[in-house]
């Protein structure tokens, strides 16, 4: 385990080298900034949840010291977990709003995500504010239990601007919308 | 499927119980913990208070981008999303954004339309439009492209097919009111009482026409420039004193009075000629101005050459219109172009070429019109265009 | 204004002269020197003959484009010019490029269109299109989204509202001929013969629809993966076998017999499990299939974790799908889809995401599959698909 | 002359780190890149026309060595001393021919530019080439004689597929269309 734990720190030194904020102008929601960041998120957050890796189950690790509650224009932000697109509160809007004159979507994809400081398991809305060009502020990437489209709400490499009326990609907000039992229950 | 039933799911398993969520992502999903208050996903109404700059980020393939910054710590407020090769304008009460850029059905082919939208710059939100007939000029962002006259009842685009001519649109009806043909003449330069605009002209003369007119014909200044060997950049401010003020590659300011039906050159001055080192403007806003101070600020480069007009700049130097003087010369490198605040303490805002961002300068300590770079942004990317405006009435006082 | 009397302000001054070309840019200005020959202006009819590699970059707020590069050296040829949030696939003979992107009438917002169109993959232009319901997928680019029937009569567009349903195309005429249901799926597959597709399901079952029937109700197989514990990439290729294989998120390879009515898991191979280290395929064309050798080739990365599945990889390994057995290992950084071509000595062709390149694998001289990168191109930005197509008929032999 | 030489010179070297090849993903169709990379062409070409800047003469100077007759590839290209766009034979183009699928416009710029081989001056046509989303290759900039739009033909600050069916800009072509006589005539 503290070799897999080194080798995990490693590639956050490396995911964090690739946080830089707006390099390069982007085309699309999705670029290498902010992968990775939160990649001990993934084993962290859902309890419930063993990873079983082709006969290795690699175990809940302890809270990741690499989350933080303090800093939501980064993308090892506790909540952003799963996100994938630019950050609203970077663009105008807040963690749990959108810019003036985008349209709030009207569906979402979710994750579950740890807070560090209270140390509960919170489900996160993950929505797209809709109708303007994509916002060029940071763009975050995780990806800790998505899914592909046949789990369509933990799927992230889609536009959920989707059922709106305006339907181009703006920049994407982080609502805490539940929060969860970390005791299983019967 | 009950929030009852769904908090159970969600006591199971986050995974399956996220399944049910999207279709109604902001309802309360109930809590384990009676403390937990479920967040709003709202929308922010307007943007803040107070006086902004705005930044055209204009796109050849792709929707253009007018970012809204305020101008007090440069705090990214949001953005206006358009067509092809946008141009803006600010209204005169400085609450509307309007804009032209081109909307193609297959984004970069198939029938196109060219639009004007007007945009509330508090909200955001695009209030209203209209399609202008497909001559508008597809340019790089530039000011004096777009333009409005002085009781805000027209406004003038731009033409280029590549003839040139100047659509004139009514914005109490968004509707389109005539074309006014403007032969070997490029660039609006709205006059300050009533309907007339002058347009600079090929051979040299600043052409004006009254747009009341049946038939606005044009009447050509003399000739007031040489396009070889100093041509005007389109690029001009309006001074104090009412006259027109434009500059040259060699960077020499032109004086114009268009307040009568013939334009006239009133003076000619020079503010690069007698400085050591080959100065020159390079970019496309190439001068800011002040009311406050009559002053205005150029963006310069030195050692220039034929065909270094569009260079980045090293310096900003400000030159003072009121004691026909160059007053000051602060370090800038990389502008582009440059607006500035109003108010006696100004502010300069830059277009940086070399990192794509938007610059911010503030006086020195020293005072005397010497400014240093004390801010940055670059969620801007590339952009030849950026204007200032004041402070203006809010949403919930109209 | 005639040839003659432009040829003489030629020689005055080019300034002047120009003032004369755009009208007829291409004609000939005569020459002083008997010897000059003006230029023509042409366009390039056809991209050069031989196998092709094409590269999807997708846009959210413009124009997509596909990229298109020979396979031999990474010659570029052109460019396929969308709307956004693009997709495509290939004709089965390879003359033809399948797309669908979105257009809005405002670019980013206003009414949409969602249009699938075909190009001619020898001169790149539009020759068809076909307005879909806006129900399509607006993803990222990704195989499975819009795929062809074997006989090539049916084009099959992965629909999203969320919820899911697949759009039928007849491309003979272009038609939308229906829309099947696929709730809670994602994906296409279409059967080796007929109108038969497969799709991927939340339960972890693959759904089988006979478009041909009026009513083309799921058949699902039995559950094959573990949607938390295994689940499986939408990416899959087909095996000269006739087997579909999938890839799940731990790196273990799902063959699956999808020629009946019920789709039914033939076996499960172990690609990582074995290989010390915590390997795992990461990205979106995470594996990609060389026929003559019967090879599936993965991008994986080690020290694997819940949510690394879209990861850069750190190697391409090369797995035996007769002999069930990892045969290679090479290192490949920072990619996150792959397409191979075919024959015997194949090429790999890889999106690397920290450069935003195409990147080019051959054979070292070891052999035994192992590969090393001979030449990259940056010129199609961020990208998550790509994909080979063999020589095609040449324009001129249609 | 000297002293203004080696500034030229210096700014060359400078010019010539900006002539980074697709660095960064580009919005529009002028960038950064490229830009003063044939400053010199200015003074060499068109020994008809001094730049009397203010009071000082700029004499013509002698044939610029920075400008190169052998890599149509690069910006210092001696036919691109106006150029100010994507280079087609960059993108699956030549230097005369757009590439395939693309329009070609109707209407051009123009420059004039001097041979460095045979030192003779030529008319250059700049046609864009229409109607598909910019070319992402080597992009150039270069305004040796470029006027604002009152002389429309030397413009280039302007989308010249203005006056095609197809009006999107992809990139552009140098085509030699006219030779300049360097002796005034009558």
């Amino acid at each position: 385990m503290k070799r897999l734990l080194d080798a995990l720190t490693a590639r956050t030194d490396a995911g964090a080298e690739r946080m830089v904020r707006r390099t390069a102008q982007r085309y699309s929601r999705r670029s290498f900034i902010g992968r990775a960041a939160l990649f001990m998120a993934g084993t962290a957050l859902l309890p419930v949840l063993p990873f079983d890796q082709g006969g290795r189950a690699i175990a809940a690790t302890p809270n990741g010291g690499k989350l933080q509650d303090d800093d939501p224009l980064a993308c090892d932000y506790w909540r952003y977990c799963a996100i994938d697109g630019n950050l609203c509160n970077d663009c105008g809007g807040t963690l749990t709003s959108c810019p003036p004159g985008a349209e709030a979507s009207k569906v979402s994809w979710v994750g579950t995500c740890r807070n560090p400081t209270d140390g509960k398991d919170y489900v996160v809305s993950y929505n797209d504010c809709c109708g303007k060009a994509a916002c060029t502020g940071t763009e975050c990437v995780n990806s800790a239990r998505e899914r592909p489209g046949y789990q369509m709400s933990l799927h992230n490499d889609i536009n959920w601007c989707m059922a709106n009326k305006s339907m181009g990609y703006h920049c994407t907000v982080a609502v805490l919308v539940g929060q969860v039992d970390d005791a299983p229950a019967g | 499927m009950t929030a009852t039933i769904l908090q159970r799911l969600v006591r199971h398993s986050a995974i399956t119980a996220a399944l049910c969520v999207y279709a109604f992502a902001s309802t309360a999903l109930g809590a384990d913990d009676p403390g937990f208050q479920p967040e709003a996903f709202t929308v922010e109404e307007a943007i803040a208070e107070g006086p902004v700059v705005l930044v055209n980020q204009a796109s050849w393939d792709g929707a253009s981008r007018i970012h809204v910054y305020s101008q007090d710590e440069l705090k990214y407020q949001g953005l206006l999303s358009l067509g092809l090769t946008s141009q803006f304008i600010v209204s005169h009460d400085h609450s509307k954004v309007y804009t032209l850029s081109d909307y193609m059905e297959r984004y970069t082919y198939g029938p196109i339309h060219s639009v004007v939208q007007a945009f509330d710059l508090n909200s955001l939100k695009p209030v209203a439009e209209v399609e202008v007939p497909n001559k508008a000029a597809k340019a790089i962002g530039m000011e004096h492209l777009i333009e409005i006259s002085a009781d805000e009842k027209y406004l003038y685009v731009q033409n280029a097919t590549p003839g040139t001519s100047v659509t004139v649109v009514a914005l109490d009806d968004m509707s389109v009111v005539k074309e006014v043909p403007t032969p070997g003449c490029y660039g609006i330069y709205p006059s300050v009482e009533g309907h007339r605009f002058s347009t600079l002209c090929g051979p040299g003369t600043l052409n004006s026409y009254d747009v009341d007119e049946n038939d606005p014909g044009a009447t050509p200044s003399d000739t007031m420039f040489d396009v070889d060997g100093d041509a005007l950049y389109l690029h001009s401010v309006r001074a104090s004193n009412g006259y027109l003020v434009f500059t040259s590659f060699n960077g020499n300011l032109y004086v114009v009075d268009d307040s009568g039906k013939k334009a006239k050159l009133v003076k000619k001055l020079a503010v690069t000629a007698n400085v050591d080192g080959d100065w020159a403007p390079g970019g496309y806003g190439i001068t800011a101005y002040n009311v406050a101070n009559d002053m205005l600020f150029m963006i310069v480069h030195s050692n220039a050459y034929e065909g270094s007009h569009k260079d980045m700049s090293e310096q900003i130097w400000a030159y003072s219109l009121a004691d026909e003087k160059l007053v000051a010369r602060s370090e800038a490198p990389h502008l582009v172009s440059l607006a500035v605040s109003q108010g006696e303490s100004p502010t300069l805002y830059g277009a940086n070429e070399e990192e794509s961002s938007v610059d911010v300068y503030t006086p020195t300590a020293k005072g005397g019109f010497e400014f240093e770079k004390t801010n940055t942004d670059d969620r801007v990317g590339w952009t030849t265009s950026l204007m200032t405006a004041p402070a203006r009435a809010s949403a919930s006082a109209q």
